[in-house]
């Protein structure tokens, strides 16, 4: 897992972008096949994302949830956890901040901080009880998370049509005003683009994770956790309690990413049948950007910008939206198998001694 | 003439790697049935040559010849082909696997389309029979000794025939009595004809086996003796450049203030069943170093678990400086004043892919000086790794290196520095020079000196006698979990020693405080 | 059109001659007092000229091969392309965060009517139709959430048809043991359960129904289990609301007729005989999803647009009910079935919807 | 009892395709190559059935073979997504999980985005008509209790009687099994005795992408008789804690497999029973999850550990 952030870390940070410019021929040539025109698509990925006001809107939009979403799995990573539960964590968040937005009726300056706060620390608590079954019951966090996702789908489900829902309707009513986490002026001046503090936060975010992993002893003892858990205890420092942590953390980020699109982007919540997969493409965002904060961001935006202009690329050029996994699927093999880039594209520049030194 | 040809033949192998030539048109003969030592600094380039030799790397220049032979050693299938076989500086044991399973593996005995486990372990049972190694095939390797392990090692070469052995520091994890025995399997072997090379860094064991030495210095051959014709210090001499020697003199302990007291501390074993550790009781004063002698395995390891706090202890109690600490948590022991030097310098000792400035304030209890508020305080920090890789002479280009890249003798030293500079009270050193070369061992033993004379107390646990000796003021030997008896290092013999730690006798002084 | 929708086979495969070209009983229809609601078939109402206009169209999660209405709603738009060569398109959505910017799409496009097929779409439409009031959009099975005259809505009694279908089965189970498999609980498929169960209990009171909701519209394996399960407890008779799902309980079905075990399934939205066959469909619970869209489409290409209108679709207009051809049903049943279908529409019986 | 039995019967159904998955998985882990793409071979597997059957069908004239080209086919399909597996984590040294994730990935899009040429934009392919039957085993059958448990079921259910035991064999009794695994705990060691590393990964790997294919084939062609993108949806994922949950050892994923499976059907089985509708439904769904957390936690203590080198690409050099 360290693989992909070291391949940031290293000099070669053009592989990236070697490998996007490799991933959008994988899908050029795909589309080619299926008798499809590349560059007709292209074109109408690039105008959908970057065409109007409205549309560049809307990709922050598909950009939030997967940003805090990779950011939750990133961290964990960081520390040592492979956090397959950040769905779960974000329906959780979500579900939460729901409920704070309708039952609770309180000015807006206090309102929309409070549904946030709980619906992170819904997702926090989400995350710890992975953590906590770890490092308590010794359960393989892999088969909880997954495990986890599942119950709480239904569980919010549950609290959605039992307390939440109103009689036939199978979606909340809109949360109260005083809740909403949009921004109005941004959103007339994006043409109507859903825009809500959710970009910024998550921006907020990004440094956080990296001023709390890199910049604290908390971040310190985390790493040391994640690298090697046998060290880190005969230093002193309380392993289970550090993986609870670590899944609070872990869980309040992807908490957030819920609580965003509930207050900041639709403002209900629909009693689901699956969950839309955010914490799954925070998976591949995270090992897209390294489970480097940066990274991430900007593996957020390539993944997000890339979806949503997705559509653009349907509506338009008739290409079955499918291709655009396909190019970012492309995108993060070349990227993990960067041994490829090496052999093959490397000596077409010139070839970098720079090896980093391992053993012992 | 056929005496004349070499079995093996290695004639200007160089091998570079990035920025280091590693190996540097190196030429060596191996004579049939002789015990050829390779002596070299840490680094120096063995571990390399042999790789080449069994085919693990591929020479940039230079010829291989086998039986006069000019041969290409593309890979180990190739090797043991050619009659090699390696015994590596770290095992190659599958460990949940059988002693048998690991010596037959890829030659397996079958029956139909089943590997035919009679057939398998009787004939590891006949051959570990002929050659005198005593292993058992049907036990699992993870259940065994390390000097096992080593017999284990060297079973699945002779198993496939080799003729060549190649042994990279096959003492540095074994004990006394190991040691000992691995000595005598050796000359048992090239007795039989067998073609031995050995690498290792202690001097008495190639004077005790060994026909001819090659010193390597810097990847370049210094030269090669008969060993006959030498003496410990000359090679020492050969290899690092400049004299070295273990033996200085030590000044008198002038043990202060009682720091560490166990009184019948016992420890349980894995299933409720026998204690590990069982009703041990010493202690240690600040300004002297009390060793325990004991055969590996005998309750060394879950001992100092117990003193760290990384095992939960039965019954009986640990004093530090007056204060119980038989429940305390390991944070609360390091800031109690304990230090530790642990065994695994790997797993326990360092966090690898940190960089060596983060490695040194591990576990550290000076929490406002290196976290101000919470926060790392990198100006202290590095300034902080600067003066002790300079202190201890831990050589990095860089304090922001990955710790990984360092060597392990240089690993080694950054957790002597880091431990030491706490300035504990009580020092836990365990086998604080395993795999160290010689200039290495006497900077290590320096410090450990030097620690004790300025009034700290050191718990040192090593298997090799001679360290003890040279270090302890007061040795305790343990056998199977308990304390065999406190011996004096001046006056006690190595035999007197060694029959208390194969339990056969007690001290004279029934010394247990 | 005829009023005759019964086959006169009784259990025969025969396909019966006199099946009228409309499904619906026009009578009703044309009596009804809505405007939009007045073209009873699509057949009826000749095509309008759509060169040159474009009409667009969002699935739910379902997609637009799901067996059900946003595959009925797609197969009548592209028979609008060709009646009227109108140019016709649809996006799929993938997640509840595609219905805005996909209608958004259709509408910046210059679309002169959009669908958006599904409960689902309530408010999604409301925003987007009243972003852009110059629109024109049309919901199936749901309302804007408030007045929009650029909206005309669609709703179906799927109580009263499932009411029917539940007469249908309490008459033809030898068990007395029926089944209700659901896809979600939601309150269209609750309107399904509630007119099914008010069937059955209407003609057959000893019966009892099991019902189990497999929690997804689109797991077949769920609802083969869910049916296998029912089977084994002694049912012989499932209605499936379920969408994709409930193709799992004709695969078991299907399983156990191969096995020489005779049990039945209850289709829903389409006739489902013509995917499954005769051997397990007993009937389907038709709702006209197809016939809205095209008339409604086609309404608008002649320049009739609804906007602001509501039309409920029930047994009085003929947006549900039983199949054509029901080769499985008995003459008697049928007729029992015309008897409660008649009391309905005039209001004897009040169907439940919960 | 009957009803027992009918449960049993029941749960084979949903268990079998990931018994498959998890047997797979064992294989790769094993040889020491993590498999989180397990779900995306399965729905390689699960596609290569449908349409394999689906121009039997067609174009072939559907015959009672159809079924068994369609179980080759996603056989087949499965493997040529492990085949990329393999290629990337072995022979580039890629890290595993990222390629695990990007088979996930790039296998629904390829699959769904095939579907959609082949069958003109719809998002799931037509109907089987020709797909496996129960099929009762003479004699064994009429067993009581254990026949109509057991032994009345597809012919899918009976390849995985075999298969467990036959996987267990290859494992632990063969030669073949034993350089797996040595591979799996400790390639160094391997290596040096002459066994491919590189070569026993890409056995591994490939026997998990076949495995999961059949999985994934199981399911088209037992349950839901057509594929789309949710006909495999979270069953990879099961399946490999299914493997955890098992131990990496062929019996104890039959039993974790059993084990997952049982709590769907009890489900099921409980909408039976007059007190069930009380409960919400979203209680019964949760049930097969939470009875798993339970079940695992409660077995507190027996820490669990997968093969040592599994996650490690095999570097020789390093040391
Ligand atoms: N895989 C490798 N990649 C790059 N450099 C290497 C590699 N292996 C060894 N080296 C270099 O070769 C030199 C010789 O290393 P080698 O392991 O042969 O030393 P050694 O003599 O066995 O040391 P020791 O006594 O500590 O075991 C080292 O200094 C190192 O720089
Ligand atoms: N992959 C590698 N790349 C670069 N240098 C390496 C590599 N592996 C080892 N080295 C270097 O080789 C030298 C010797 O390594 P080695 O692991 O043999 O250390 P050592 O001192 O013998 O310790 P140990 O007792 O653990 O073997 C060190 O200088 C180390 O930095
Ligand atoms: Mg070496
Ligand atoms: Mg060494």
């Amino acid at each position: 897992m360290n693989k992909a952030a070291e391949i940031f870390n290293k000099p070669s940070t053009y592989i990236p972008f070697i490998a996007i410019v490799l991933g959008l021929l994988c899908g050029g040539i795909v589309m080619w096949i299926g008798g499809y025109d590349p560059f007709a698509a292209y074109g109408a990925l690039w105008k959908t994302v970057f065409g109007t006001k409205y549309d560049f809107g809307e990709t922050i939009v598909a950009i939030t949830p997967i940003l805090f979403t990779g950011l939750a799995v990133g961290f964990a990573f960081r520390a040592g956890i492979f956090n397959i539960g950040a769905d779960g964590q974000y329906i959780i968040g979500m579900t939460a901040a729901t409920f704070i937005g309708l039952k609770v009726h309180l000015p807006a300056f206090i309102h929309a901080p409070l549904a946030l706060i709980v619906g992170m620390l819904c997702g926090a608590l989400w995350g710890a009880l992975v953590g906590w079954l770890k490092a308590y019951r010794g359960v393989n966090e892999v088969i909880s998370a997954i495990m986890l996702n599942w119950i709480a789908l239904y569980l919010s489900n549950y609290i959605l049509r039992d307390f939440l829902v109103k009689k036939g309707e199978q979606k909340t009513p809109n949360i109260d005003d005083t809740a909403s986490l949009s921004i109005g002026w941004l959103q007339n001046f994006m043409e109507g683009a859903r825009m809500d503090w959710g970009i910024w936060i998550g921006l907020l975010c990004v440094v956080i994770f990296y001023v709390l992993l890199w910049r604290t002893k908390q971040g310190y003892e985390l790493r040391a956790v994640g690298h090697n858990a046998d060290a880190a205890k005969a230093a002193g420092i309380n392993i289970k309690a550090s993986f609870i942590k670590t899944m609070m953390i872990s869980g309040a980020f992807a908490g957030l990413g819920g609580v965003f699109s509930v207050l900041g982007v639709f403002h209900y919540q629909v009693v689901q049948a699956a969950s839309a997969g955010y914490g799954f493409d925070g998976i591949a965002v995270a090992l897209l950007g390294g489970n480097h904060p940066i990274g991430i961001l900007l593996g957020a935006i390539l993944f997000g910008g890339l979806t949503y202009g997705s559509a653009g690329m349907n509506f338009e050029a008739d290409v079955p939206s499918e291709i655009v996994r396909i190019v970012i699927g492309s995108i993060i093999f070349f990227v993990a198998s960067h041994g490829l880039i090496r052999t093959v594209i490397q000596p077409l520049f010139k070839k970098r001694k720079s090896r980093e030194r391992k053993g012992g | 003439m056929e005496q004349a040809v070499p079995v093996v033949e290695l004639r200007g192998i160089t091998k570079r790697f990035p920025g280091i030539v590693a190996n540097d048109a190196i030429s060596l003969e191996l004579r049939k049935g002789e015990i050829h030592a390779l002596l070299g600094e840490n680094g120096a380039g063995k571990s390399t040559l042999m790789s080449i030799l069994f085919g693990l790397y591929q020479p940039d220049e230079g010829e291989i010849r086998v039986n006069g032979k000019p041969q290409a050693i593309d890979g180990p299938g190739k090797a043991i082909e050619l009659g090699i076989g390696m015994v590596h500086q770290h095992f190659k044991l599958v460990q949940p696997f059988t002693v048998a399973e690991n010596i037959v593996l890829g030659i397996e005995p079958s029956k139909g389309l089943s590997i035919n486990y009679r057939q398998a372990n009787a004939k590891v049972k006949e051959l570990s029979e002929r050659y005198g190694l005593m292993v058992e095939p049907t036990v699992k390797v993870e259940n065994i000794t390390v000097g096992m392990q080593q017999r284990v090692e060297i079973l699945k070469t002779l198993y496939r025939g080799a003729e060549i052995l190649i042994f990279d520091e096959p003492t540095a994890v074994l004990t006394v009595q190991e040691i000992h025995e691995l000595m005598q399997i050796l000359k048992r072997l090239a007795n039989e004809g067998k073609s031995i090379i050995l690498i290792t860094h202690k001097l008495k064991e190639i004077m005790e086996v060994s026909d001819r030495v090659t010193i390597i210095r810097r990847g370049k051959v210094v030269g090669t003796v008969n060993t006959a014709e030498t003496s410990e210090s000359e090679l020492a001499e050969k290899m690092v450049g400049r004299r070295v020697s273990l033996d200085k003199p030590k000044e008198a302990a002038k043990p202060g203030e009682m720091v560490l007291e166990l009184s019948d501390v016992t420890v349980a074993g894995a299933d409720k069943g026998k204690p590990v550790v069982d009703g041990v009781s010493f202690n240690i004063r600040a300004g002297e170093i009390v060793g325990i002698a004991g055969v590996d395995g005998n309750g060394q390891h879950e001992l100092v678990e117990a003193l760290t706090g990384m095992r939960a202890v039965q019954s009986g109690s640990i004093r530090l400086n007056g204060r119980d600490i038989t429940q305390a948590s390991i944070k609360n022991r390091i800031e109690a004043g304990m230090s530790n030097i642990p065994e695994d310098r790997q797993k326990h000792g360092l966090v690898l892919d940190f960089s060596v400035s983060e490695n040194l304030i591990l576990g550290s209890p000076e929490q406002e000086r290196f976290f101000k508020g919470g926060f790392l305080n990198k100006s202290e920090i590095d300034r902080h790794a600067a003066k002790l890789i300079e202190a201890y002479d831990v050589r990095t280009p860089d304090i922001h290196n990955k710790t990984r890249s360092l060597s392990g003798g240089n690993q080694q030293k950054a957790i002597i520095a880091r431990e030491m500079e706490r300035d504990p009270q009580l020092l836990i050193a365990v086998q604080p020079t395993r795999g160290l070369d010689i200039g290495a061992i006497s900077f290590v033993h320096d410090r450990l000196l030097q620690a004790r004379a300025e009034g700290k107390a050191v718990l040192l646990i090593s298997y090799e006698l001679d360290e003890l000796h040279r270090l302890s003021d007061r040795i305790q030997v343990i056998f199977d979990g308990r304390i065999m008896g406190e011996v004096d290092p001046e006056k006690a013999a190595d035999d007197e020693i060694g029959l208390m730690m194969a339990g056969k006798m007690q001290a004279g002084k029934g010394a247990s405080a | 059109g005829s009023k005759n929708n019964n086959s006169e086979g009784g259990s025969s495969a025969s396909a019966s001659a006199s099946a009228s070209e409309s499904a619906s009983p026009s009578a009703s229809a044309s009596e009804s007092a809505s405007p939009s609601a007045s073209a009873s078939a699509s057949e009826s109402a000749a095509p309008a000229d759509g060169k040159g206009k474009k009409i667009g169209m969002v699935t739910d999660l379902g997609g637009v091969n799901d067996k059900s209405f946003n595959q009925q709603a797609w197969e009548s738009l592209q028979k609008i392309a060709k009646d009227t060569g109108a140019e016709t398109k649809y996006q799929e959505s993938k997640k509840d965060s595609d219905y805005i910017p996909l209608l958004t799409k259709f509408v910046k496009d210059g679309y002169d009517l959009t669908w958006g097929i599904g409960f689902l779409f309530a408010d999604a439409a409301t925003t987007v139709a009243s972003a852009n009031p110059e629109s024109k959009l049309a919901l199936i099975d749901t309302t804007p959430t408030k007045e929009l005259p650029n909206v005309e809505s669609v709703l179906f009694k799927e109580n009263e048809g499932s009411f029917l279908v539940g007469v249908v089965a309490g008459l033809t189970t030898k068990t007395n043991k029926i089944g209700f498999v659901g896809g979600m609980e939601l309150p269209v498929i609750k309107k399904f359960e509630a007119g099914f169960k008010a069937g059955v209990a209407a003609v057959n009171p000893n019966a009892t129904i099991e019902v189990n909701y497999v929690g997804d519209f689109s797991k077949p394996d769920q609802g083969k289990l869910a049916a296998a399960t029912m089977y084994d407890g002694g049912a012989d008779i499932i209605f499936h609301a379920a969408g994709g799902s409930g193709n799992g309980v004709f695969n078991e079905a299907k399983d156990r007729f191969k096995a020489g075990k005779k049990v039945w399934v209850i289709g829903v939205d389409k006739d489902q005989s013509i995917e499954f066959g005769n051997d397990v469909t007993l009937t389907s619970m038709v709702k006209k999803v197809d016939e809205a869209v095209y008339r409604v489409s086609n309404d608008l290409l002649a320049g009739n647009f609804h906007g602001g209108q509501t039309v409920e679709l029930g047994l009085a207009e003929g947006g549900v009910g039983l199949p054509v051809e029901n080769p499985n049903v008995s003459k008697e049943i049928l007729d029992k079935v015309e008897d409660y279908k008649n009391k309905i529409i005039s209001g004897e019986i009040k169907v439940p919807t919960e | 009892m009957g009803t027992l039995a009918d449960l049993i019967s029941s749960t084979l159904v949903f268990s079998v395709a990931l018994i498959f998955a998890a047997l797979g998985g064992v294989f790769s882990e094993r040889s020491g190559v993590f498999n989180i793409g397990l779900e995306g071979m399965m729905t390689a597997g699960a596609f290569g059935a449908a349409i394999a059957s689906y121009y039997m069908e067609t174009d072939g004239g559907a015959t009672t073979s159809s079924p068994w080209v369609g179980l080759i086919a996603g056989v087949f399909c499965g493997l040529v997504f492990a085949l990329l597996h393999a290629y990337a984590t072995v022979s580039l040294k890629a890290d595993q999980t990222i390629v695990g994730v990007v088979i996930n990935i790039l296998a629904v899009a390829v699959t769904l985005y095939l579907v959609k040429i082949i069958f003109e934009g719809a998002g799931d392919t037509a109907q089987l008509e020709q797909v496996f039957a129960k099929w009762p085993i003479p004699l064994l059958s009429d067993i009581p209790f254990l026949g109509r448990a057991f032994f009345n079921s597809y012919p899918t259910t009976y390849i995985a009687y075999i298969l467990v035991p036959l996987s267990s064999y290859l494992l632990f009794r063969t030669p073949f099994g034993l350089r797996l695994r040595s591979v799996g705990e400790h390639p160094g060691a391997a290596d040096t005795v002459g066994i491919s590393v590189t070569k026993y990964r890409y056995i591994g790997v490939l026997i998990s992408g076949a495995l999961a294919g059949l999985g994934g084939a199981t399911i088209t062609l037992t349950t839901t008789s057509n594929f789309s993108h949710s006909t495999i949806s979270g069953q990879g994922f099961i399946a490999i804690a299914a493997l955890i949950f098992g131990r990496w050892n062929p019996y104890g994923v039959f039993g974790a497999a059993f084990f997952f499976g049982m709590a769907q059907a009890l489900r099921n089985f409980l909408t039976r029973f007059e007190f069930s509708q009380s409960i919400p439904t979203e209680f019964l769904y949760m049930l097969p999850y939470v009875l798993t957390l339970i079940v695992l936690a409660g077995a507190v203590g027996k820490s669990v550990r997968g093969p040592a080198a599994a996650g490690e690409p095999y570097d020789p050099s390093k040391r």
